[in-house]
């Protein structure tokens, strides 16, 4: 399972393991080596790592291991009680929430939630709601407002599912009202780009107050490879429409798309998914505390001022 | 339906062809139309009933009470914030799109009056760029709904767009929240905001405010979604349904309020402005 | 087509009928005559629509020819922009409704739709709305709340569909909130009972500060039929279910269930449903004139006493 | 699934035969079970899973902390306000009912802590002429729940109903809507609502308040719909699916949030309730 780019360094990794069993085994003293090798290992990390190409980051938000929506609500919430259905059609397991508590403070939450494995995915349709998970999510939103409590939303999925289930029952229709229905929240609203970013299907749930990206994480109009598609007739430009997207998490920091980039550990959050969330954990409880003791009214205020900017352009 | 058998042989581009002079081809039956008849009717075609696509301008003055139109777009410029190249560089792409349709950018629109109601009115351009959104149709609209909320005019919008510009990377997913809140304002002050839905309104804007307003009308046969008929070929792997995403599939599926013929049209949508606006006093 | 007791009565119109073309064409003077069958004509018509029973109220009300809302709207109102859909999954034919304007002023209007024929009825399920109709119901409470204008809803349905379509998407959900959304209009809800009031199905767009029914409509927790198969084992009961039910104009009054009963034409609104028209009317007109220049919040509590004092109990 | 086929076997009354003493015989699977067994596990059959009807004064034993309920219906008693009479006059079959249960009507409850939050736990009666919700029903629900929304109190309901009581006519529809009002009060103080919905739960009950919660819990295999089984096979001439209006087709079909086991429900609503509930100082 391991990406292209990183084998050099999992090859080394796995020579410095067997170097260490076999001193370990044989009672022989190898720590010259063996610190010679980590120093490599440590070089070979910051280059890699350190000159990630944006398609690389995408490969890295797509790799199985990174922290998902539930992944990072365990880690990160004492308490979760999932709530599901839209209360008219279905349950979509391809977005979870419910109610938490995060730091003592009780929260509403939702993301798009993928599978770890084949099956999951299945269950999941690889993290592309169909309308009905739109609907759970306002339906959360809801909660949310009635009960004053902050909103989390954490953003991971290709898109918005493009079949004929979900045209026929409205997925554009759903999107716009479910973005509406997040820019009303009359509380504050934090949005976490975990993994992929994929188009309205993802910003559906991505109007917040402030809007942080995890480490090589990516958030675009169009996946890489559709772009390709479109403007090279061939998808395995891929690659050259990740560059051209501008789609990284400094770019977009770049662009104001996003408020705050959360670092990840060395070699990438599926590697360490612990440090992931501790990182995450951080910059949402300062973020959270940013938006502490504005009235409703201020909060609305904010997110349209936040939104209204957007957009580069020149005037005559 | 005979439409839908039209619309399997229509060519992509949707215009008629214009044969020199006197006569056209329709684009969907591929019938010789005297030209004077189809302008007269509208560029519906008067054998088979087809819409073909017309410019912003005529949009304008189809719907537009005569005389009433003071634009107000156009002075938005786009720019190129992600350097983007493909097959070509962006700006080289919008100089020609600005050539060919002597706009800066997918939109067109203005105050006017429409039934002597107080209008803003805004026309996607898919002769540029295939009325994709980026930052500057993006902020056209939101200006729009401001304009409106500002001036208690009613918001009218013809929408046609391939979805959201690529050229301009998650800016353009932005206009979809952008455009969508502006729409508030409007509603703040009970101000109507109608949707026309033409051949094709398909990704972020369908996605956005085309989607949400008080009354959504959509020309016969036009093909509104989210994901383009491609994409979700390529997704199922198997043949789309009949007549799907098709204006009339949308009504049959609760999506849109009516399929209107673009010859009743003006009277439709001067009717239900008149019954939703909110006439003097009330709109403050 | 012709109701059981109305028989008679359309039998002596018959004869009378018959006489005076006779006498036009034959030149003959049966004036005496004539005189005498319609005075006859009356007595019989006040004897009988002067002791219908609960059962034959319930035949008028379901009696072809009866006004349904499109036929009510097109008599009432200046303009109207019938509005599709519940922009979520279809347009149920089975509900009405959309921006109209009645005498000068705009208003939104929704009611249960029957079909004026058999074709018709399939057409619009015999009035009886899937959760879409509903939905689409909700929509324009949005919208009448959106633009300030009074909501005007039209009862006549048998019931919300009983269905396995209808529960899988959740009936029993959609008509408490559609009861719950109509209870949270902040503008004046005016209902009209036009001829079936078949229990939720009907309370869903029912829950108006003001309440009237037409003459020889019902209202009622059950219909006779399913009344009557439930307590004798037997629907041919009906007769007295429908008594026992209470279910009639007048008998709801007294319970307080309705504000007004709005007066029938002679023979039944089936047979003059124009003069039906005109008595309702004027009836709307006065009503939406006492609820005028309330506050939103007035005409909100307004509703929720109304609905609140319902019920007869008593307490030890 | 196991429970799906037992359901079909199960006998119509749902409680277990109490066979004399030691011994009960499960009204699912007709297992014997040890009736200390059958108890303790909360009348949930330990060889089936089926859980067997309570009573409500279990109900309230099972959800609410040991020691603190306080009763607050009982006070309201039905009339007869129609005057009915089927096979019987109405208040004959009130007699009947309030001899049996030992209450005037089909409902129970009042203050209570639930894992410490205060609450208002309002239980219906199914032995009590079907749990049928007519006047009184209608007033202690609404009375619940403005007492909840003055002491600031969360609302727990556990719903068991074949409808409307039909002898109080559209006075008994009538109390959908006064419940319904009554729960914002509730809202309009951000207090939490928990449905929990047992076999069965069909109609006007259904239709209002029941379904409006929160968050809405059902028992395993409970029976939950708008209309009855019986009216849905005479109105489409065939057999009804397989677990059709079940807990867990309602979960597939997103209509509520779990589907919880007995055993674990006092657990799952302590966690939800003290989720939701507000907390000093916010509640006011
Ligand atoms: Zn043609
Ligand atoms: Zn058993």
């Amino acid at each position: 399972m391991a990406l292209e780019f990183e084998r050099p360094i999992l090859e080394l990794e796995a020579r410095i393991q067997e170097l260490e069993r076999t001193a370990s085994e044989q009672g022989l003293d190898f720590s010259e080596e063996i610190e010679l090798l980590k120093a490599k290992l440590d070089r070979l990390q910051r280059e890699i790592f350190g000159n990630l190409t944006a398609w690389q980051r995408v490969q890295l938000a797509r790799a199985p291991g990174r922290p998902t929506t539930l992944d990072v609500i365990e880690a990160l919430f004492e308490e979760f009680a999932e709530l599901r259905g839209d209360r008219a059609f279905a349950d979509d397991a391809a977005i979870v929430g419910g109610v938490a508590r995060f730091h003592g403070e009780e929260v509403v939450v939702v993301g798009h939630q993928k599978g770890r494995n084949t099956r999951e995915n299945i269950a999941r349709n690889f993290g592309m709601p169909h309308p009905e998970g739109y609907r759970k999510a306002m339906r959360l939103m809801d909660l949310a407002d009635k009960t004053g409590r902050p909103f989390i939303a954490f953003v991971d999925t290709p898109g918005a599912y493009p079949g004929v289930s979900a045209e026929e029952r409205g997925q554009a229709w759903v999107i716009a009202r479910s973005i509406q229905r997040m820019s009303r929240l009359k509380v504050p609203a934090v949005v976490v780009i975990l993994g992929e970013g994929g188009s309205g299907g993802a910003l559906a749930i991505g109007v917040g107050n402030r809007v942080l990206i995890m480490e090589n994480a990516w958030y675009s109009v169009i996946s890489p490879e559709s772009c390709a598609a479109i403007l090279w007739r061939d998808a395995k430009e891929a690659e050259r429409a990740a560059e051209a997207l501008k789609l990284t998490a400094r770019d977009l920091l770049r662009l104001g798309v996003v408020d705050r980039v959360v670092p990840g550990p060395k070699g990438g959050a599926h590697r360490n998914p612990e440090a992931a969330c501790r990182e995450l954990d951080r910059a949402l409880v300062e973020t959270l505390e940013d938006l502490k003791g504005l009235s409703p009214e201020a909060i609305w205020e904010d997110r349209y001022r936040r939104f209204r900017r957007l957009g580069v352009f020149e005037e005559v | 339906m005979a439409l839908d058998r039209l619309f399997r042989r229509r060519r992509t581009r949707g215009q008629a062809r214009e044969v020199p002079e006197l006569w056209v081809r329709c684009a969907a039956c591929e019938a010789q139309v005297y030209r004077k008849d189809l302008e007269q009717a509208l560029w519906v075609c008067p054998e088979c009933g087809y819409h073909h696509r017309i410019s912003a301008e005529r949009w304008v003055a189809l719907l537009a009470d005569e005389g009433s139109f003071e634009p107000t777009t156009g002075r938005v410029r786009p720019a190129d914030p992600l350097g983007f190249v493909d097959t070509e560089p962006y700006p080289e792409r919008l100089r020609r799109y600005q050539e060919k349709t002597g706009r800066p950018d997918a939109i067109h629109g203005g105050r006017a009056t429409v039934g002597g109601v107080p209008t803003v009115l805004l026309v996607m351009d898919y002769a540029f760029a295939g009325g994709s959104m980026g930052s500057v149709v993006g902020e056209e609209i939101t200006r729009g709904a401001e304009l409106a909320a500002e001036e208690n005019r009613a918001l009218v919008i013809v929408a046609a767009s391939g979805g959201a510009r690529m050229q301009e990377g998650a800016l353009s997913l932005m206009q979809m929240a952008k455009t969508t809140m502006a729409l508030d304002r409007l509603f703040a002050k009970r101000l109507p905001y109608v949707s026309i839905l033409t051949d094709p309104t398909t990704g972020g804007v369908t996605a956005s405010f085309a989607t949400l307003a008080d009354v959504i009308f959509a020309e016969p046969g036009a093909l509104v979604g989210f994901a383009g008929p491609r994409v979700i070929k390529q997704t199922i792997r198997q043949d789309l349904p009949e007549g799907f995403q098709r204006a009339e599939f949308l009504q049959k599926h609760g999506l849109i309020d009516a399929v209107v013929d673009r010859r009743q049209l003006k009277e439709q949508l001067v009717q239900t402005l008149s019954l939703l606006y909110p006439g003097e006093g009330h709109g403050a």
